[in-house]
């Protein structure tokens, strides 16, 4: 089963781990990756996700159909969240099943590289001291972390 | 008439979330319609001052500037993006 | 916080992220690996999981030690479980925690990629007609995983 | 004496899960111990039928067959892994 949701709701790792494994025998690996509200500094009230509805999640499918033509996975969810969220709060969940471990794990590792710079989303930190903290900038790191893919 | 959307600090500085416009019969490219919307007042002139780094989509998938905009109904700007 | 453990019991992921990053707002990445019993055939009743008690624990320890040295990890959980276990069933989670999702994935996959071949875990096939199909042989694939942590 | 310990089909082949043993005192290595313990019966030249092949561990630490046994208090000896 492949399936991507964007949703101000929070989400359930297990329950999601679940919807993708049960009743089947034939998977041996799943992993999940979760990206959460960090707040080192603790200056934070939230972060603000916004996102272009109907882009993201036809940006979401087709980065997920990428990965199926990469890799044999017998499963796979992605959920985006958007709305505020508080620190240490989930945002973003990838899960991806396999027979085998390296392809649950590299599908999954793909999966979040092209989410953090293909899916259409942004976010704005709101502080504690009531300013806007403004919109959090584009890692370099994100877009080097894509060419790992490119060949192969 | 084609749709225009625009997203986080580009949204902001436009200081609108979406807007029809009718295109000059020039612009034929995502450049041609950024150039054009410079033109159109300072607060497209500020959005869209570091213009290499805005990102585009037609019809919600990611293009780059040089992209024809031929029959898009809808052509959107963002900055780069920070999910996941 | 960083922990280990052997055991015959079920265990549930969400519960051990929970464990991991409540009350923590510091961690941005979350990557679980479950490894499931698998039975493509529909031929297995169960995996039996034979284990050395103490050196189990003692060498899933250091497995986690040398994670540790190598990547900025802000926790990390590591369970096997032993005895019979039924096809779809878990054996085996790893949890790992980072500011970074990087550290996050490079870390679990070390870890699975070292318990695989280092924890002493052995797998007896038990076979629906009554037979044992005999003991899980180890696969070439997974000592050749380990070359590539190697370098570095 | 020194406990020995086996572990899936060596302890099957062997048919005990472990032992306690003198070693005589020329058994200084891991080699020497399999040498050792393969004289002692059919059991265990078939569990050590393919010596390279089989793991071994000074007190619950993986060792390569050159190992030295000296102050060794348990020795065990089991296939190669498939936990996980």
């Amino acid at each position: 089963m492949f399936s991507i949701r964007v949703q101000s709701d929070d989400f359930d790792i297990a329950s999601e781990q679940k919807r993708l494994c049960e009743g089947r025998t034939d998977i041996g690996a799943v992993v999940t990756f979760t990206g959460l509200c960090r707040d080192e500094a603790g200056a934070l009230t939230a972060l603000e996700l916004e996102h272009y509805p109907g882009m993201a999640e036809e940006e979401m499918t087709r980065v997920l159909e990428k990965a199926r033509q990469r890799w044999p996975l017998d499963g796979a969810t992605l959920i985006h969240r958007h709305g505020k969220i508080a620190p240490g709060g989930n945002i973003v969940l990838v899960v991806t099943a396999s027979r085998h471990r390296k392809a649950a794990f590299a599908a999954a590792e793909f999966l979040m590289d092209y989410l953090k710079t293909h899916a259409p989303f942004w976010k704005k930190e709101h502080r504690k001291d009531g300013t806007s903290g403004g919109w959090v900038e584009a890692k370099h790191a994100d877009d080097q972390a894509l060419e790992k893919w490119s060949g192969a | 008439m084609i749709k225009l959307v625009y997203f986080a600090w580009v949204r902001e500085r436009i200081g609108r979330p979406e807007e029809t416009v009718t295109l000059p019969a020039d612009v034929k490219t995502v450049s041609d319609l950024i150039a054009w919307l410079k033109t159109r007042g300072e607060e497209y002139a500020y959005a869209f001052e570091q213009a290499p780094l805005i990102r585009a989509a037609i019809d919600k998938v990611h293009v780059k500037h040089d992209a024809a905009i031929a029959d898009a109904r809808e052509i959107a700007f963002f900055p780069p993006m920070t999910g996941g």
